[in-house]
Formats: C-alpha cells, structure tokens, sequence
C-alpha cells in the first residue's frame, strides 16, 4: 500500500495554520513537520490547540490559511477520504467506536468490503479482525459489540485500527489517557516495532514521561502557536514545562507536599468495611483518617473505580458498610453519601462530571443546591458570588461564571467538576482519576487543591492508576482482581507499585502496620 | 436522552477572547420570536383595524390558553429532556372521566357512576391528570420502555378510553365549577388568561430561581452527571411527567368551561401544535434548554398567525398550508437569530 | 360462538355487515343507537358491527372481514367517497350488495344510497337566512372538513344560492376541520372584525354547536330571536341540543340529518338486497324520492327544517333519542 | 439524534467472559415481535374459521403494503440517526401533483394542467416524493434544522398543499398506469405484497451486506465517528431522505391503485402508526439500532390486530382502546424479549 520507495520529503509538513471557531482562535500561524521515521512529540496545555491540528492534519477539518503537504505532495481534495487515509492515519481524541457495531465491524468501518456493491463477508471479516486484534495481544471476540468491550479494550481496537491502514505516519491524540500501565507498554511495544520499519509518528500526551520514553523530536504549542520544535534531548523536562506553559518554572518539584502528618495519629473518618460489588470486587476495605490523603490504585480491570464509585454512592454493594466518622452512610444512594459529608470526583468529567450546555456557576454549584438560599431557593447572586469563590480559589481559566462550561478547556473543565465536588465542604473526597487528560500544569494544582483538603482536617481518597497522582498519596491500597493486595506508605518506588497493581504481591503486605517513615 | 457527550454542541466561545458579544446573543436566544411576533402585529395591523382591539387581542389569548397549558407542561418534561405525546388525550379524558364519577347514573342524557359529590369534579379532573402522568412515568421510569412509544400508545389509549367512557358523545352538562373557570372574567380579562400568565410565571420563576427548578436542566443537560451530583433524577423526572398531566388535565377544564362542553375529540391533533409551539420558542428537544417565556411565545406566535390569516380572509383551502410553512419560517428564524445550530 | 352475534330467531336470515364510520360525533353516535335497536328490533341476522374511526383503509379491511366471515350485504358509511371505488367492484365482483349511508360513493357499483341530499341542506341554510335577515347583512359560516364530501356539498350549495339569492349578503367562510375549538376562535376573530355580523350558518351543530353558544354568551352576544342584535343561526345536524336552544331562542333553525332514518332505511335496504328485492326510481312508500344515478339508486330521505314552530314535532328523531 | 459517543453503556463486563450467550440474545432483539406474531394467529384462529383462509391473509397482506412501505423508509431514516414526520403528507401530495401535472386542464371532475402525458405519472409522483425529500434534507442538513419540527412543519404545510391543489376532492380518474400496480394480481397474491416484499428484502440485504448499508448503522451509531472513517455523513443521510420521500410517493402509487381513487387525506394519522410499527419492531429512535424484518414485523403485528379484533367482534366503542393498548404491550413484551433498556 505504502510507497516503500524512500520519501520526497517529510512525511507532513504543515506551515502557517490558522484555524478559527467562531470567537476562538484554536490556531495561529502554527507548523508542523514530521520526517519519514521520525516519533514526533506534540505537547502543550490544553487547549493549545493540539487536537485542532489533528484534526487539520487528518483532512476532517479544513485550516483558514495555511499549506499542508504530504510526503512533499500538496495535500488531497477536502472530501476525497481515501486519499487521506492513505496518508495519515490517527487515534483521535474522542472515541470513535460505535457501539452498537461487532469489534470486527468497528475494526474495518467503511471497508467492509472491497468495493461499494460487493457484499461483506462477515466470516472473513472476523477472521481478519480476530488476526489484527491478535497482533495486539488483545483478547476481545470480534463478534462482541463494543458496547460490552471495557474502556482499555475499545482503546485498543481504536489503535489497532488505526494503525492497521498501513500508513507510513500515524497520529495518536492522547493515545495512552484511557491506558494503563500494562496496556501503554503493550502499546509502545508495537509503535516501537512499527517505528522500525520506518513508520513516522506524531505523539500527543500530557505525560511528559512517555515523550522522553518515545519520542526523537519534541514540538511545542502553546496559546494557539508554535513555540518550539527540538530534539527531546535537548529539552530537559524544566524546559520542556516553561516551553509549555511560557512561565520560568520555580523548581522542579511540586507546590505541595507530602506531609504524613495525621497519618497513624488522626481520627478515621472514613471507614469502609468488607464492602462486595458482584463482579467487581470482594470484600474490601479501607480506612482514611483526617488530614491523610489514601491511593487505590488498580489497573482497569481491579474494581478500584467501581469501588470508588460505591463509595460516592453510585453503586449498592451486596455486602459491608461505610461509616463516616462513626456515622452510618446508607450505600447505594448519591444523596446519602453526599449528606454524610463524601465529596465525589467522577471518572469521566464527559460522562458523569458535566452538564455541557449550563455555566461554569451552575455546575460547580450543582451539589449545593440547598445552600444558596432559603426555602429551596436558589438565588443567582449567591450562586455567583459562590462560584466566584471557587473560580478563584482553584483558578479556573473562564471568561466569567456564566460562560458555558462546554466552551473551556479540558483541564479548566475538570475544575469545575472538583468544584463541584468541594463544594459541599466534604469531610471525604473521593476523586476518581482526577488528573485524567488534564495538562502538567493543572495536573499538579489539582492535586494541590486534594492536598489542602487533608491538610484541612479532612481526608481525600485518590482513585488512579496514575503514578503522579498517587504519589500525592500518604498511604496506597493496590488493588488486583477486586481485592485490595497490598498497601504502601509514601516513598514506595514505581516498581513495587506497579507489581502489585499486576498482581504480584509488592514487598510490603497489606494491614501491615509497621512502616517507615520519611 | 441518554447520557451523552455532543461533540456538536455550541461552538465554544472564547476562552481568549472577552465573548461578550456571543454570550449575549446566547441569552437572548429565548427572544428570537420576538420579532417574529412584531412583524405579525405589523402585518395584522395593516390587515385590519380590528386586530389592534381589545376584543380581538384578548380573544386570540383566550384561544391560546389551553394549549399553552399543554406548552407548559411539555416545556417542563422536554427540558428535563422527555417527551410526553399523550398530553393531548389528558386534556380530553381527565374531564370525561371526572364527570363519570360525578354525574348521578341515570336522568341525564350521559349518565356517570355518581361516586363522588359535584363540587369535586374539578380536583378529581386533576387527580385523574395525575394518575395518567404517574402511569407513563412507571412505564418509562421503572419499566424503561421507550418514553416516545409509551406516550404515543397512551395518546391512542386514553382517546380510545375517553370514547368508551363516554360513549362518543359529547357531555354538555358539566358541573358549575367546571364552566366557572373557562369562563369567567376578572377585572376585564377573561380568568383564563390571568391563570394562564400566573402558572407560566410560576414556572418560569421555579425554573430560574428554585432548586428543583434548576435540578431540570441538570436532568435534561446530562442525567448521569446531575445524578452523580446528588440529584434525585428518577423522582424528580415522575414529578414532571405528574405535573405534565396535571396540567393537561387542568386544560382540559379550561376547555371545557371555554367551548361549553367536553367533545369527544377534545384535544385531538394538537400535540404537533404543542411540539411545534415549544420548539420554536427555544426548548430543545435533546432536554436541557430553553425557557418557559420562549415557550410562550412560541403559542403566541401560532396564535396570531392564525388570527392574522382569518382576519386577513385567506382562501380557507391555503389555511394549512401556511400553517405548515409559517412553523418552518419561524423555525428557520429561531435558528438564525439565536446562531445556534439545531439537532 | 365464532364471530356471529346472531340470535336464534335470526339465524335462518341472509348475514349483513355492517360498519359504522366513527364513535366520536353526536350524530353517528345516535346514528350506532338506532342501528343497534334496529338490529334487534326486526331480529336481523348481522356480523359483529365494525367501526372505521374515520379512516377508509379501516373500512377497507373490515368489509374485507364481512366477505370472508359470509355476508350477504354490507352497510357502510365511507367518509372518503374516492377510495372506496376499488372495494365497490369487489364486492359487486362477489355479489355483495351495498348500502352506502350519508354518502354517495364517486364510483363503483352501490345497490341503495341512503342520504338526504346535502346540496339541500346548504341552500335551505341560505333561504332561511337570507329571509330572516331580509337579504342584507353579514353571515360566517363555520364550513367543515374541506376534504369531506359532505362539507363541500353544503358550502357549495350555501355559497352559489347566496350569490344568485342574496347578494346584499356578505358571507365570510370559515375552515374547520369540524374542530369545535378551531371554528370558536375563527368566529372570535370574525366577531371582532365584524362586530355588526348578524347571521352564522354551522353545518354541524354536533361539532359547533356548544363552542359557538359558549363564545356568544361570553361576548354577551346571545340575545334571544326577536330581541334587537340577535345574531341568526342555522345549524345542521338535528341533534337534541339543537332543539333545547331552538327552544330558548338562542338559535333559529336547524336541518335534521335523520339519523333514525339513516339507520332504519339502511337496514331496510340491506334485507332486501340480501333477498334480492329490487327497487325502481320514483317515489317511495315513507316520503321521499328514489332517484338513479349512473353507478346504483339513491333514496334521498326528507331532511326537515326545524325552527320554533316545528321543534316539538315527535317524529323528528332529535326528539326521540337518548331519554 | 446528535452524534454521541454513549460510553455509559452497560458495565463493561463482557469480553472476559464468553460473549456467546449475550450476543446470541442481542442477535434475535429483532425477533422478539415473532412471539406476539403466534400468540395473535393463535387468537384469530380460535376466534374465527376465517382467520386462516388465504383470502384473509392475502387481505390483511395487502392492507399492510403502503402502511409497511412508509415503515420502510422511515426505518432507514431512524437508523440513520433521522426522524421524518413527513412521510404521512408525501404518501397522499406526491399522487395528487403527479395528476396534477399529467391529467388535461379540463372536462375532468379534476383539472390538471396537462404538461405531461399521462404515462409519466408513476415517475412523475416519485420524483415529487424525492424533491420533498431532498428539500428536508437541505432544511436539516445545510441549514441545520432540528429534523422533528422542520418534516412537522413540512407534515401540516404538504397536507396543505394537496388539500389546495386538490381542492379537497377526492380524484377518482387517475391513469392505467396508477391503478395497476395497487389493484393487479400476481401468481394468485396481490401484485403489491409481491413488491413490497421484494423492496424489504432488497433493504434488509442492502442494510447486512453493503458497506453503504452499513453505514447507515455507523452513522446513526456515532455520526462524528463515521465520518473520522470517512463516510461521507451528509450525503447518505441526505440519500436516505430522499429514498424515504421516494418510498412514500411509491406508497402513494399502491394507495391510489388499491383504493381506487385519491382521497384528500391519504395517510392522515398514518405517521404515529409508522413510529409504533418501527419501534416495537426492535429500531432505534436514537438511530443505528434495528433491522427492517423487525420492522415488518411490527407493521404486521399492527396490521393482525385489527383483523383479529374485527373478527372477533370487539365492541366499536374499545376499538381505540385496545389499538393503544397493543402498542403498549408489544412495546413490553419487545424490551423484556430483547433484555434491553430503551432510552
Ligand atoms: N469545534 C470547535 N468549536 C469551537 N471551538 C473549538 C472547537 N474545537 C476546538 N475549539 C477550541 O479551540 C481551542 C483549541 O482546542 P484543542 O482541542 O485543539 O486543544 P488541545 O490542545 O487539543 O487541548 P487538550 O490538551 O485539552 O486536548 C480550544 O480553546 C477549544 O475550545
Ligand atoms: N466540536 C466542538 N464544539 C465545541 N467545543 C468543542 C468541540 N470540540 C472540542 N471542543 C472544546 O474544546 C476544548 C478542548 O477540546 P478537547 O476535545 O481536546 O477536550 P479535552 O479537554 O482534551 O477533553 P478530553 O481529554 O476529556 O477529551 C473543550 O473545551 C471542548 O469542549
Ligand atoms: O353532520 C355531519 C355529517 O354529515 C358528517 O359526515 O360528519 C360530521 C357530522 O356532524
Ligand atoms: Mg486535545
Ligand atoms: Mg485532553
């Protein structure tokens, strides 16, 4: 399919972008350009602009100004698809499943069939489909419907997908935010391979880690332009974060820190006692006192977010209790847990965070209905005000508290969702993947924001499987097929961490009680 | 109506740019039929001298209070983001069925089970209302049954039953209470029209600034979240749907009292118009926005239009078919006033 | 008991189906009593009655049901006198003779049309107003369905006798759809136009009647016959309702559309045609002319005009009905 | 009907387990009407020896033909992601322009203006079904109006329309060409049971076995996703539109030949029909959902009931009644047959 004769020029190469929506310049005069076999690194904060570009890049959306050129080929016809797919494939950011459709169908969309009036053969279509899936050690019957597939598998039959067109370049938008650990080395085990044999990548993330574990060559966006482009060599992650963000950093480490302060001696405030979800885990528990910070980590399949989740009340366990300090919490019930004083950070702000099309003022205020005035009142100015507070408080980037919270971007969108969550003053914040797609920038002062409420006297529970948002923690359960395997105190390195969220039990046991401090 | 993320939702304003000037136009998205209504009171004037009279202004908002009943009610469930089509039976067999328990069971020329005194006709009309929006909300709540294809069966169901209740006929001797209302005229208005502006001012009021209120746009903006947020969805869904009928119901005493007597197709044909009056004035049909104020304008606004086409003696056989294309022009108005695209 | 509600004393008779064409209207209500009394009166041996709500593919499949379940005779109302056409010929393909009530079918072959003539009814309506207002004024009529055959047969007739008749008198038509709420606001809006009309022509009391008389008496419009600023109304239809306000002056006439008659010479009708009686134009033995028409005959039954003077006369069967 | 990406879908357990026996109950969700399909043959032969003749099956075959022809497209639509209300309207104007245009400006009961010969009448009333849909399409497509109220609005103004160029008569003396196809016979079964048929089968084959048959389910499924696979979104929906006007008019053609004439409210009241028919039949109205047998399967379920309650001598005045409560039923019975949730 691939012209394997040596390339006329980069594989794309992109100058003067500018693309406009409505009031929003998504970008300006921006460039791009990818050698053939090159792993290009793309990154920048939200809402730089990057996923506009992809979108440019992948012929979906057409640029205001600018050249785009392939392989030193101007680039095809805006509705000739098949030109550009044979130019570029990509991982988008938003799924693009569909699922009502098999895996197999989603696997090869719109080429069922060699030719428009030739009929599908469905047997060999899932014969292919279970080959390609094979080929990423993926265990999914390719005559499921994606519906059924877990988030980490639909990931994965996205990848396979588009990977599978044989393009000589390849775009993957924030391929690994829905990965875990294991999947991400699954994933860059192929991309490796595939890189041998001379394919050319362009690699959005906000884990600077993986740029530096993938990538040659680093470019940089920032405000809807073009800041940089370097060898990652020669950007150390300080340059690369001041690159981003366009601030001399003031140091390498976090605004926040670890204290252990409150860990042995505070009260429990939240006690949860052999709590069983059939089917995705058993007989748990976990105790969090005041001013401590506790991680579940879990790979996708541990139940750690389902127990999370049970936690805030969005689930009815068969079995056990929640206590919060000392108080009964009846399971099962978002307002009971939300009464008892849990605040609830939910996994994906899209799904279970956000009412897109009300104000940055009404979401966060959502849970505190009652609070803004008497007799089931909500008056606007005291919701304002409110949401003033918390725009300033977390520094969300927002033109103002009635804007639509649909119109910011991602990482001020999961503000808004902690907002709402600590709005209610809980005594208990659990928060689910609360850094998820979120750049490093916001990612270190939304863990900031999880730090002050312990600090406070109350406790946070961090669901993740994220090893920068559990090192936020004082003390990490592992989960691993639905029970908790082993639990850490802070210090652990990623090692031990990462085998016992894969099931091999870390050095330290769980219950364990003696442990060193730092 | 299901949990979604719509990737082709507004186009988000600036974060960059100050977006005064495209919020504004947001806000104001309620008042695109504003002009729509100028230009008909333009049209009417120039059409007649009769169409600027009190006579003929307070007419044309008595016609439209009953339907604007049945506007309010679906604004209210289409904003939390359901349907209810069988709204247009409510108001038809919430009456009959009423009367049924109230006439006595014989002398009369529709003789009713005589359970209940006749000073109750009209809150046992409501509870019946009531009843009817509590069914739909178990079949749709509890069974999750289809909200579209359960109301258009109970649409097809409770007219049937109104026909078998009262036998095809029309009743014409309905309690006093039941005539008072649909009536009656207070301080130069027909009472109508002031209960009408109180309940569409209630809501409106409810919506803006009471929690259960808001609770609706959260519901009908992204259920998973607002249920996630500690929002009693379900029950605060069967609520509307109850008050839905309710609603219908009390149109249907209003009418009843209007036109003086409860005919057999009361109400027949009219949930395209209460579709068609929502829409236009702004209540999307994906759940979670719009304004009661918007809805109003929309009855108004096909009100008029008929007013405008009788006075100005359009050939009875184009009636329709203005009618028609008068929805799609407003449409295509609201559209590109507000600059919203519609799906 | 498979499908026939045949008593005993019936079973020997020649099977007949019959439909009826809606369940919501006053007039086919009364017209469904006096069939089910006639059934049961003369003892007629009939297939389950059906009805058609109005819609000719209903009709269609029930008279589909009475040919497979044996009749010998049909009676049907089709409200759609077009697409009945290909089902005419069919039956009359099998031998099935049809009675046709209130309407006359466009084509295809019916034993016996029984109707009053509609044409009628919409020139009495004019000669009556027109002499009550003496040949000048303003008159709304609250047409009906403009797709129902019916309806154009009275406004045709309303209009052209008013042109040739009354030209001093100014009539101004208005759509219904026979919608009760849709003629009272079209009247509103006529009223509020023409505050000096003075004449209004409903041509179906059953559907008009309470929403004009409501609308009136909110405008304090309704003053009784005699009394100055009495708007004249002609109804039609016949119903007891009709009567009580003839009664109290609130309106002056109406045509009574038999409906006892509709009913009694249609099962008439259909016992003969299963026996194979035939009729010849000319005519009849109960008061009214059987004329021919190119596909089959039409007895077209007296429909009277009531007015104050006749209101109390015991064989209109608005008279008769539901006490 | 937006393009969504529903993540929130059932826990995401299977995969791990064998996904045999949840696929299997997924695959037969558009049988779960067969059952109902027995039990009602079951009732009409224990009610009435006519029941099962072949005259009778052949009847309520043919009853159901232009009813299952606007299920037909409208089934593509919904799958598709679309609602088109219009269709009720397109089944009765497209015959009447085609005569319109074909009969001679004079001497008919019905004038036309003669500008073709009347041969062309059958191509001519499907094109008109296929302006009317392309015009929606524009409306929804290019000037992104919400599809439910613009084919409402096009539902009242080409009922309008017909009923002025019709002048609300009936049209009795329609071309050869127009009756055969509803009235002729072939192989001892009505011509158009054959024809619908055939269509159906092209569909549903079309719909398994092409890749733009596919693509209707992508595009109802995740319409941005099937563009990012490079469907071309905008034109098959625009297509389908127009197959859906088109199917109508056709139905028109079978209306016409099987009734005999043209009636001025061909269809009316027949679009809430079409909806019950595709959603207990197992479609989507959220798109990207169901198959076309299923929808036959819900017209047929439609259509048997009214010929069993007729056979079985079911009061007039419960006739309504029950029609609702059928749809009802089925509606339970197809979402506890499918184990899914409706939304
Ligand atoms: N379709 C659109 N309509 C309106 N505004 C848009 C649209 N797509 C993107 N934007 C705006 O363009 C800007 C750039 O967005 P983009 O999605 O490219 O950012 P990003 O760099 O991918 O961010 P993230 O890291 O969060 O993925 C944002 O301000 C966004 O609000
Ligand atoms: N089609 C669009 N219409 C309106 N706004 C859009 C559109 N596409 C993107 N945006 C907005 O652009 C911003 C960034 O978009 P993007 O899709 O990159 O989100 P994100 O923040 O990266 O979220 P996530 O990582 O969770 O997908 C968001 O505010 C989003 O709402
Ligand atoms: O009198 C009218 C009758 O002739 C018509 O067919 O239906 C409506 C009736 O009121
Ligand atoms: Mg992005
Ligand atoms: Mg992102």
């Amino acid at each position: 399919m691939a012209d394997p004769s040596p390339a006329r020029g980069p594989v794309v190469e992109a100058d003067g972008i500018s693309k406009r929506f409505g009031a929003t310049v998504a970008l300006r005069d921006a460039r791009i350009s990818v050698a053939p076999g090159e792993s290009h690194a793309l990154v920048g904060r939200n809402g730089a602009g990057k996923s506009t570009l992809v979108s440019i890049l992948t012929g979906l959306q057409q640029a205001d100004t600018g050249t785009l050129r392939f392989n030193g080929e101007p680039a095809p016809a805006a509705g000739d698809t098949d030109a550009w797919r044979a130019r570029v494939a990509c991982v988008y950011q938003r799924s693009t499943i569909i699922p009502a459709l098999s895996v197999a169908e989603n696997l090869f969309l719109n080429r069922q069939s060699l030719s428009a009036l030739r009929p599908v053969s469905w047997k060999k279509l899932r014969a292919r489909a279970g080959e390609l899936l094979g080929e990423y050690g993926v265990d999914v019957d390719p005559n499921a419907r994606a519906e059924e597939l877990t988030v980490e598998q639909r990931q994965f039959v996205e990848i396979a997908r588009a990977l599978s067109f044989g393009a000589r370049f390849i775009i993957l938008d924030e391929p690994t935010a829905k990965l875990d650990a294991r999947g991400i080395e699954r994933l860059f085990a192929k991309l490796r391979e595939l890189q041998a044999q001379g394919v050319a990548f362009l690699f959005i993330s906000h884990h600077l880690q993986e740029v530096y574990d993938l990538c040659a060559t680093v470019t940089v966006y920032r405000d809807a332009r073009h800041i940089t482009t370097a060898p990652v060599a020669d950007l150390d992650q300080q340059a690369l974060v001041e690159a981003m963000t366009g601030e001399a950093s003031r140091g390498t480490g976090p605004a926040w820190s670890v204290t252990g302060r409150g860990t042995s001696a505070g009260t429990p405030l939240l006690q949860a006692t052999g709590l069983s979800l059939a089917g995705s885990y058993q007989d748990c528990s976990l105790t969090a006192r005041a001013g401590e910070v506790v991680g579940l980590a879990g790979a996708a399949a541990s139940g750690n977010v389902q127990f999370g989740e049970t936690l805030a009340g969005l689930h009815r366990p068969q079995a056990g209790t929640i206590t919060v300090a000392d108080r009964p919490v009846r399971t099962g019930k978002v307002p009971a847990a939300l009464a008892a004083g849990i605040g609830f950070v939910p996994e994906d702000r899209h799904i279970q965070g956000l009412v897109p099309q009300r104000s940055v003022a009404e979401n966060a205020t959502l849970t505190v209905g009652d609070q803004l005035g008497p007799f089931g009142t909500v008056l606007p100015s005291r919701t304002k005000a409110f949401a003033e507070r918390m725009i300033a408080d977390l520094d969300i980037k927002t033109p103002g508290a009635t804007t639509p919270v649909s119109a910011l971007s991602g990482g001020n969108q999961q503000k808004v969702v902690i907002a709402r969550a600590l709005a209610t003053q809980p005594h208990v914040l659990v928060a689910i993947r609360p850094t998820n797609g979120v750049d490093i920038k916001s990612k270190e002062s939304l863990l900031g924001t999880i730090r002050q409420v312990a600090d406070q006297g109350r406790t946070a529970v961090i669901v993740s499987d994220e090893l920068d948002d559990l090192r936020a923690c004082d003390r990490v359960l592992a989960m691993f097929h639905g029970r908790v395997v082993a639990e850490f105190e802070h210090g652990w390195s990623d090692e031990q961490l990462v085998t016992a969220m894969e099931g091999m039990t870390g050095p330290t046991d769980p219950k364990e009680d003696h442990v060193t401090h730092h | 109506m299901s949990p979604t993320t719509d990737l082709s939702g507004p186009p988000a304003t600036a974060a960059l740019v100050p977006a005064g000037r495209r919020f504004d136009l947001a806000r104001y998205r309620d008042l695109s039929l504003v002009p729509v209504l100028l230009v008909l009171g333009i049209i009417g004037f120039a059409v007649s001298p009769a169409f600027l009279t009190t006579d003929n202004l307070l007419g044309v908002g008595q016609q439209a209070t009953e339907l604007s009943l049945l506007v309010l009610g679906e604004a209210l469930i289409l904003i939390a983001g359901r349907m209810d089509l069988s709204l247009e039976s409510t108001i038809g067999v919430a009456p009959v069925i009423a009367m049924w328990l109230v006439l006595p069971d014989h002398g009369g020329r529709f003789n009713g089970i005589g359970l209940f005194p006749s000073w109750t006709a009209i809150p046992l009309c409501l509870a019946v209302g009531a009843v009817i929006g509590a069914i739909n909300g178990f079949l749709i709540l509890k069974l999750r049954l289809n909200g579209f294809i359960v109301t258009l069966g109970a649409l097809t169901l409770l007219r049937g039953l109104q026909v078998a209740v009262s036998q095809g006929q029309s009743i014409v001797d309905v309690p006093s209470s039941f005539r008072y209302l649909g009536s009656a005229s207070w301080f130069g208005a027909p009472a109508a029209i002031w209960i009408c502006a109180l309940l569409f001012l209630l809501g409106g009021c409810a919506l803006a600034w009471l929690r259960h209120g808001r609770a609706l746009y959260a519901i009908g903006g992204n259920a998973e979240a607002a249920r996630a947020a500690g929002i009693r969805v379900d029950r605060i869904v069967w609520i509307v749907l109850i008050l839905g009928g309710t609603l219908a119901a009390f149109a249907g005493v209003l009418y009843t009292g209007h036109y003086g007597s409860i005919s057999a197709d009361q109400g027949n044909g009219w949930i395209f118009q209460v579709f068609a009056a929502t829409v236009i004035g702004g209540v999307s049909l994906n759940g979670g926005r719009g304004t009661l104020f918007g809805a109003l304008t929309g009855v108004l606004t096909l009100q008029l239009v008929v007013n405008v086409m009788t006075l100005a003696g359009v050939p009875p056989l184009w009636n329709q078919f203005l009618n028609g294309a008068i929805i799609i022009v407003a449409l295509i108005i609201s559209r590109f006033a507000s600059g919203e695209k519609q799906e | 008991n498979r499908g026939s509600s045949a008593g005993s004393a019936a079973s020997g008779k020649p099977k007949i189906g019959i439909d009826l064409p809606r369940a919501d209207s006053d007039f086919w209500n009364s017209y469904a009593q006096y069939i089910k009394s006639g059934v049961s009166s003369q003892g007629l041996n009939t297939l389950p009655v059906t009805n058609s709500q109005n819609d000719v593919t209903k009709l269609v499949a029930n008279v589909q049901v009475f040919e497979n379940t044996g009749a010998k005779a049909v009676v049907m109302a089709p409200q759609d006198t077009g697409a009945i056409a290909s089902t005419l010929d069919t039956l009359a393909a099998k031998k099935i003779p049809v009675v046709s009530v209130d309407t006359r079918p466009d084509k295809g072959q019916v034993y016996m049309v029984v109707r009053a003539d509609n044409k009628a009814y919409g020139t009495k309506a004019c000669e009556f107003l027109g002499k009550q207002l003496a040949g000048k004024g303003k008159v709304a009529e609250l047409q009906g369905d403009l797709t129902s055959i019916n309806g154009r047969d009275r406004s045709e007739a309303f209009a052209s006798c008013m042109k040739s008749e009354f030209p001093g008198i100014q009539v101004i038509e208005l759509a219904t759809n026979w919608d009760g709420s849709v003629a009272s606001s079209k009247l509103q809006t006529t009223l509020a136009q023409n505050p000096d009309l003075n004449g209004i022509y409903m041509q179906a009391g059953g559907v008009f009647l309470q929403p004009t008389l409501a609308l009136l008496q909110q405008k304090g419009l309704l003053k009784p016959a005699g009394q100055p600023g009495h708007i004249s109304i002609v109804s039609n239809d016949g119903i007891p309702q009709e009567f009580d306000a003839i009664r109290k002056g609130q309106i002056d006439a109406t045509i009574s559309q038999p409906a006892d008659l509709y009913a009694k010479y249609a099962l008439y009708y259909a016992e003969s045609a299963a026996e194979g009686k035939t009729f010849q134009p000319g005519p009849t033995d109960h008061n009214s002319t059987i004329i021919s028409l190119p596909n089959g005959l039409e007895d077209q039954l007296p429909a009277p005009l009531v007015t104050k003077d006749n209101v109390d006369d015991k064989s209109l069967w608005g008279n008769n009905v539901g006490h």
